[in-house]
């Protein structure tokens, strides 16, 4: 009888609590109305928080850092990744892709492409309302729906923005540095300003 | 056939009016406690079982198959998929095999990152079990919900340093994705320290509750005997006293490190599974205080192994074999692994606790009732995508 | 305990016994299991009472069955058993009357990889559908829906010595000649590899 | 304010009996309380699953239904109109008959119950002279159409979830009206208004509940209709965990809105038959109109039927039964015996003491008997 | 003859209309469970009747009784022995003929004692009968009655748990 009792008085004092405590949804205090009304308020995003992945571009959509080279394609777990290299007129195949389709349906957020892939040209986006009316059509995303630019890649994870960008930075300098004592070692050449673009 | 006259079926012997009619119901595939498509084929004599078999497989998706053909940190996203309340753990067990496997050393800072997800996954499991068999016992949702309240705050923790709260994929061979980050090391010692009080109040509410007590008590009772005989682990087995904890029998990892109990059930009732639940809970949050206080700087990766996660396909282990197993929440998780030198697994086989334990569910439910074959399995902790790998 | 300790062990208590050792494990014939494992089980040496997993392991030329036990009481283990069978009559007596954990185990592996447990009470299987043929976790096992068999499959198949019926391998041929394009075009790019 | 319904009421009937012969007239007041009961049931039924799924989610740190007006207080009417649009599915091999009629056969009794419930002070649609016993006699109907829902549906879970509904009525109707008994004894009738006015003004502890005798019938009477109700943590007839939902398991749409509104008519009814019963009705402080006391106690009834279900797991069924036979009907009929002996013995600290002490000693006595069912306290070892 | 009495004379032609059918459903229905049914309806028409002659308490142990226990108790033991509410069973046996005649006999015997019966009519308005009398006629002056048959109902009580124990 007791341990009932012991129990309603809990559940009342959650009760009575819900309408005394101010509503904290992300705090860690016990009682007061903990769920969240969600379209309208939402929680804070998590800056790791990952979902579908997206491709980078630097400043213009031409600028792909994707070298389509089919990394990220053999590495995914469910396989959902299916990459074209791009040719020019003539049939010359080019450092980027022509066909990038993700299928979101296949897609587990696992995050194995953007660690496999050496050119940082993949990340995992924050997006994760991406509902369409039919599985094949609006679930498989390709190449130019999945770009977006470096800049909300700096809004959705500074942090790891700023360390991918000075390691970037610094493989940049190497590579030029290397590049210069090549070509300063076999004949000099009008230099080309160092791109972060291959 | 002509139908039988009515005179004759007034007999006292007649089966018509003798026969207590065996009844037989499927509890399942689509089942409100059934906690997934997991079928019971019940014979019931009045609400009394006499028979009971488990049918399973409406979720199989032949998990070792598809990881013989996938590299081997390929797995590892899938490994969250077979106990999906602890995919900490499950990748605990799965880095561990294949650490044995490749002999990876792993360093400090890892290995206590390592032991505070899976002692925050033992949490998450273990007060989500809890309230999962007090939906199965009829509470409407509080003791759900109150627990989902508190799972909730591990499961933040878990977005903020592994990216997703449920499928975590975060161990890698040799270390972890991503270190803690003192704002999150802060943020896990607030919610451990404001744990027991949380327990304290989920205890208030359920452990001396008659309606529960008189429920679980003396229902389900597995003996000493039959839990070894039958491989049970994990919290149901220690219910029915089975001292036998990989925490403290394979010190695996740096469990050794740490004071903790084993607490151990004298029955092996519904009840007993419960309230060793809870003490296990509160042990989980000793190991927790401890390892923050005594988690060491330093890298969270093997500086040899770092380049790995770039190119999973080049990770071939020599040949061999290994079985890494650990204690998950829902008892000895083991990983059997077989390599043939190449960068996908010969053979890859999971040891499922969920299966396993659920082999004695017939002895645990024979003579009880309906209700009871419910509750039953709610103690038994099962998990469908682990148990139909 | 070593294996080779445990080897010479059981080599005493039955002599003539033939054991290898293999790797961790030891290898045994599958007459001889059922009295080693109760042996160890019942011993008051080995105490091995508990075992954590059977599983089966296709090798190509064979099938094996592995045993994983430990002691509970001693905290020791694990002794590895092995059980090799032909690949074309599989049958391994059960562990069931030793240890009930061996029962839905051993359905497991007979649904996976056909190994019949002779002895066993139930031995139905477990995850895939009453009348489902073949076994899907031996290497040479091809579903049914040839689609998802590409020519890389095909070549991985051949060079574990696997033969791979011609019309699978022709379909697999038309499709790598139909090429990555053609392909594109239905509807679910790289999803039936999985 | 008190009268305002009964006036308004004599207000309508006089501008009939301006024009109107004087038989219709009683009809006309006839179908005046019948068409206010038909308002009043369906809307209480409304606005109590409105008011259960607030006041569970409060307690379960959550809001509850906030988006269909304001504080979610359109959500009954949204629902009404889901359940009316939606597919209404007979199973194939049902008795399609009587699947129909099962429904339609629960609401009626929930409904005529309402005909002898004293809202107010003269605001009872019937005053029978044997209103608690029609009370009791026409609930006990409802075990009819939970069968022949059950029955009908063709479907193991709803079979299960009929035969133990009726072997849970019947067993709670026994203790049910068992502990009515003392309050007749004590007011000396069977109608629902005289019981009312035997329990005086609302000061100087009248109320049945405030005597011994009273106060361990009220418990029985709330428990045995909490019981009859299928509600937690009585509700093993739809124990959603077991056996489905039940007797309703294969009903959709209105149908199954149809058996909804009965058991929330039967929380209302059964809530304020025991206010009416122990809490002296519309008695109450001169403050408020006695309709609004009526309501205010029947309310906090149900406010406690629902807190239960927020709180408590569910009883097992032999459990159940063991509760009805083996613990309330003995205390009921001691209780009878309790009460006969209180208006034998005229002092008054004679009564109130041997009262206490017989009924302190049976719930003793019963507890030590059914030592067997009752929970044991476990200790646990701690291994290194 | 106002109308008031009209309607409620219809209403009381047609509980008794109520009650025949359904009585008359009880012995032709070839399903056992609608038989049953088709019994609760004729008692429920039958307390109706009572109803509509002023005797309340009559009418509410009626239904109490009749509707909420016994015929419950029929239905619990048609459904716990499934094979009787199987509707391949026929639910009746072959001998309609001596039946109707016994029921020709007793016909012939009911309406005998009809017409013998001097049927005294009453102008005056029927007085309810309230429990308070009824209680004293009990206790009172058929309280040696009311004793037995409370004995026999509690041997026969007895009785059926003595079959029912199985051990």
């Amino acid at each position: 009888m007791l341990g009932v009792l012991r129990g309603m008085g809990i559940t009342l004092k959650n009760f009575l609590a819900s309408y005394v405590l101010p509503r904290r949804p992300d705090s860690l205090e016990t009682g007061g109305i903990v769920t969240v009304q969600y379209p309208e308020e939402r929680l804070p995003e998590k800056e790791n928080f990952r979902n579908f992945p997206f491709l980078v571009f630097d400043g213009t959509v031409d600028n792909i850092r994707c070298v389509s080279c089919d990394i990220c394609a053999k590495e995914c777990p469910p396989k959902c990744i299916y990459i074209v290299r791009d040719t020019d007129s003539e049939g010359k195949p080019l450092k980027r892709p022509k066909v990038f389709d993700i299928d979101f349906t296949v897609c587990m957020n696992c995050g194995i492409c953007e660690e496999a892939c050496p050119f940082d040209a993949i990340f995992m986006d924050h997006e994760f309302e991406i509902g369409g009316p039919e599985r094949q059509k609006s679930l498989v995303y390709h190449r130019d729906d999945l770009l977006k630019s470096t800049a909300h890649f700096q809004k959705i994870r500074p942090t790891d923005f700023a360390a991918i960008e000075e390691r970037r930075k610094k493989d940049a300098e190497k590579k030029a540095a290397a590049q210069a004592t090549v070509q300063a070692a076999a004949q000099p050449k009008p230099q080309t300003p160092p791109s972060p673009q291959p | 056939m002509s139908p039988p006259v009515l005179e004759k079926t007034f007999q006292a012997s007649d089966p018509v009016l003798q026969d207590t009619e065996t009844f037989e119901v499927n509890l399942g595939p689509q089942h409100p406690s059934t906690h997934g498509v997991f079928r019971m084929n019940v014979k019931l004599e009045g609400e009394t079982i006499v028979s009971l078999k488990p049918v399973m497989g409406y979720l199989h998706r032949n998990h070792e198959q598809i990881a013989e053909n996938m590299s081997y940190l390929g797995s590892m996203p899938y490994t969250d998929r077979l106990d999906y309340f602890n995919s900490m753990s499950n990748n605990f067990g799965y880095a561990l095999a294949v650490e044995r496997l490749a002999k990876i050393d792993v360093p400090e800072r890892a290995q206590y990152v390592r032991v505070i997800m899976a002692e925050l996954t033992r949490l998450v499991n273990h007060v989500s079990v809890i309230g999962f068999l007090l939906n199965d016992l009829g509470a409407f949702f509080t003791p759900v919900l109150y627990a989902f309240r508190e799972r909730e705050k591990i499961l933040d923790v878990f977005e903020e340093v592994a990216g997703s709260r449920m499928m975590c994929n975060y161990l890698r061979f040799g270390g972890v994705k991503r270190d803690l980050t003192p704002a999150v090391t802060e943020r896990i010692k607030k919610i451990v320290r404001g744990f027991p009080k949380f327990l304290d109040e989920f205890e208030g509410l359920l452990t001396r509750n008659e309606i529960l007590c008189i429920r679980c008590q003396k229902v389900g009772v597995l003996p000493y005997d039959l839990a070894v005989n039958a491989g049970i682990t994990g919290p149901m087995a220690r219910a029915s006293g089975v001292n036998y904890d990989l925490r403290k029998v394979d010190r695996y990892s740096i469990y050794d490190r740490f004071k903790f109990k084993i607490p151990l059930g004298k029955i092996g009732d519904v009840y007993d599974r419960y309230l060793v639940r809870i003490l296990e809970m509160r042990e989980s949050l000793k190991i927790l205080e401890q390892a923050l206080k005594e988690i060491p700087a330093g890298p969270v990766m093997n500086p040899k192994f770092a380049a790995l996660a770039k190119a999973p396909r080049n990770f071939k282990p020599p040949k061999g074999e290994a079985y890494g197993r650990v204690e998950a929440p829902k008892g000895e998780l083991g990983f059997y692994l077989v390599s043939d030198g190449t960068a996908q697994p010969w053979r890859y086989h999971v040891r499922a606790p969920s299966l396993i334990n659920l082999t004695v569910l017939e002895d645990l439910c024979l003579g009880h009732k309906v209700a009871d074959a419910v509750i039953i399995l709610g103690s038994i902790d099962i998990v469908l995508g682990e148990l139909d790998h | 305990m070593n294996p080779a300790e445990i080897k010479t062990k059981l080599e005493s208590e039955f002599p003539g016994i033939p054991i290898q050792i293999v790797g961790e494990g030891l290898l045994l014939g599958p007459e001889d299991l059922v009295r080693v494992a109760r042996f160890l089980k019942e011993s008051g040496e080995f105490k091995m009472n508990y075992l954590s997993s059977i599983t089966a392991v296709d090798y190509l030329e064979h099938l094996e069955s592995v045993y994983h036990l430990y002691s509970v009481d001693q905290r020791t283990g694990p002794v590895v058993l092995r059980v090799r069978v032909p690949r074309d009559n599989p049958r391994i007596p059960s562990l069931v009357h030793l240890f009930r954990s061996a029962e839905f185990q051993e359905r497991e592996a007979y649904d996976m990889m056909g190994i019949r447990y002779e002895g066993h009470p139930d031995l139905r299987r477990i995850f895939m559908w009453e009348g489902f043929e073949g076994y899907p976790l031996r290497k040479d096992y091809l579903p049914e829906n040839e689609d998802v068999l590409e020519w890389d499959d095909v070549e991985w198949l051949e060079r574990h010595g696997v033969t791979v019926p011609a019309e699978y391998k022709q379909y697999a041929q038309d499709l790598k000649a139909a090429g990555k394009e053609a392909r594109a075009e239905r509807p679910k790019p790289g999803a039936e590899a999985v | 304010m008190d009268p305002i319904f009964v006036n308004s009421k004599k207000a309508l009937l006089n501008l009939f009996s301006a024009f109107l012969p004087d038989w219709t007239v009683v009809l006309v007041s006839i179908f005046i309380s019948i068409g206010a009961i038909m308002v009043l049931g369906p809307f209480t039924m409304m606005y109590l699953t409105w008011f259960e799924r607030k006041l569970l989610g409060r307690i379960q740190n959550r809001i509850g239904p906030n988006r269909v007006g304001i504080f979610g207080l359109l959500q009954p009417i949204a629902d009404g109109v889901k359940m009316l649009t939606k597919e209404d599915i007979v199973p194939e091999g049902a008795d399609k008959a009587v699947h129909l009629l099962a429904p339609i056969a629960i609401v009626i009794p929930s409904l005529l119950v309402f005909s002898v419930l004293p809202f107010g002070r003269n605001m009872t649609a019937v005053n029978l002279n044997i209103g608690v016993l029609f009370f009791l006699a026409v609930s006990a109907t409802t075990t009819l159409s939970i069968f022949m829902g059950a029955w009908a549906s063709r479907n193991k879970f709803s079979l299960l979830g009929g035969m133990r509904s009726v072997a849970q009525l019947v067993s709670y109707e026994v203790p049910m009206v068992l502990s009515v008994v003392p309050v007749i004894l004590a007011a000396g009738s069977l109608s629902t208004v005289d019981l009312v006015e035997s329990q005086g003004g609302w000061n100087g502890f009248k109320w049945f509940v405030f005597t011994p005798w009273g106060f361990t019938a009220f418990i029985t009477f709330y428990l045995s209709g909490v019981a009859e109700c299928n509600r937690t943590p009585f509700d093993i007839p739809e124990g959603e965990s077991e056996i489905v939902a039940g007797f309703h398991t294969e009903y959709s749409g209105m149908k199954f809105a149809l058996w909804y509104m009965a058991e929330f008519m039967n929380v209302f009814t059964v809530s304020g038959l025991t206010a009416v019963l122990f809490l002296g009705g519309w008695q109450g402080a001169p403050g408020l109109p006695s309709w609004a006391w009526f309501f205010i106690k029947t309310y906090a009834l149900v406010f406690v039927m629902m807190w239960f279900r927020g709180t408590l797991p569910r009883l097992r069924v032999d459990q159940l039964m063991g509760l009805a036979w083996k613990f309330l009907l003995p205390l009921t009929l001691v209780n009878i015996f309790v009460a006969g002996l209180w208006f034998f013995i005229p002092d008054l600290r004679w009564r109130v003491g041997t009262a206490v002490a017989l009924l302190g000693l049976t719930f003793w006595a019963l507890m030590a008997l059914n030592r067997t069912a009752l929970p044991e306290k476990r200790t646990y070892e701690f291994a290194e | 003859m106002s109308p008031l009495v009209l309607l409620v004379k219809t209403g009381i032609y047609l509980l008794m209309a109520l009650s025949l059918l359904a009585a008359v459903g009880v012995v032709t229905f070839r399903n056992i469970f609608h038989s049953a049914l088709a019994l609760a309806g004729t008692l429920l028409g039958v307390a109706g009747i009572y109803l509509a002659l002023r005797a309340d308490f009559l009418a509410g142990v009626q239904i109490l009784l009749y509707v909420g226990a016994v015929v419950t108790l029929i239905l619990f033991a048609i459904m716990l022995t499934h094979r009787l509410g199987d509707p391949t069973i026929p639910q009746a046996n072959k001998q309609s003929g001596p039946a109707l005649a016994g029921l020709l006999i007793l016909a012939a015997l009911l309406g005998s004692l009809f017409l013998k019966t001097n049927w005294p009519v009453s102008e005056a308005a029927l007085t309810p009968v309230t429990v308070r009398v009824l209680a004293k006629a009990l206790l009172g002056e058929f309280v040696f009655p009311f004793e037995v048959v409370s004995i026999v109902l509690l041997a026969a009580l007895i009785g059926a748990i003595v079959i029912a124990r199985k051990d």
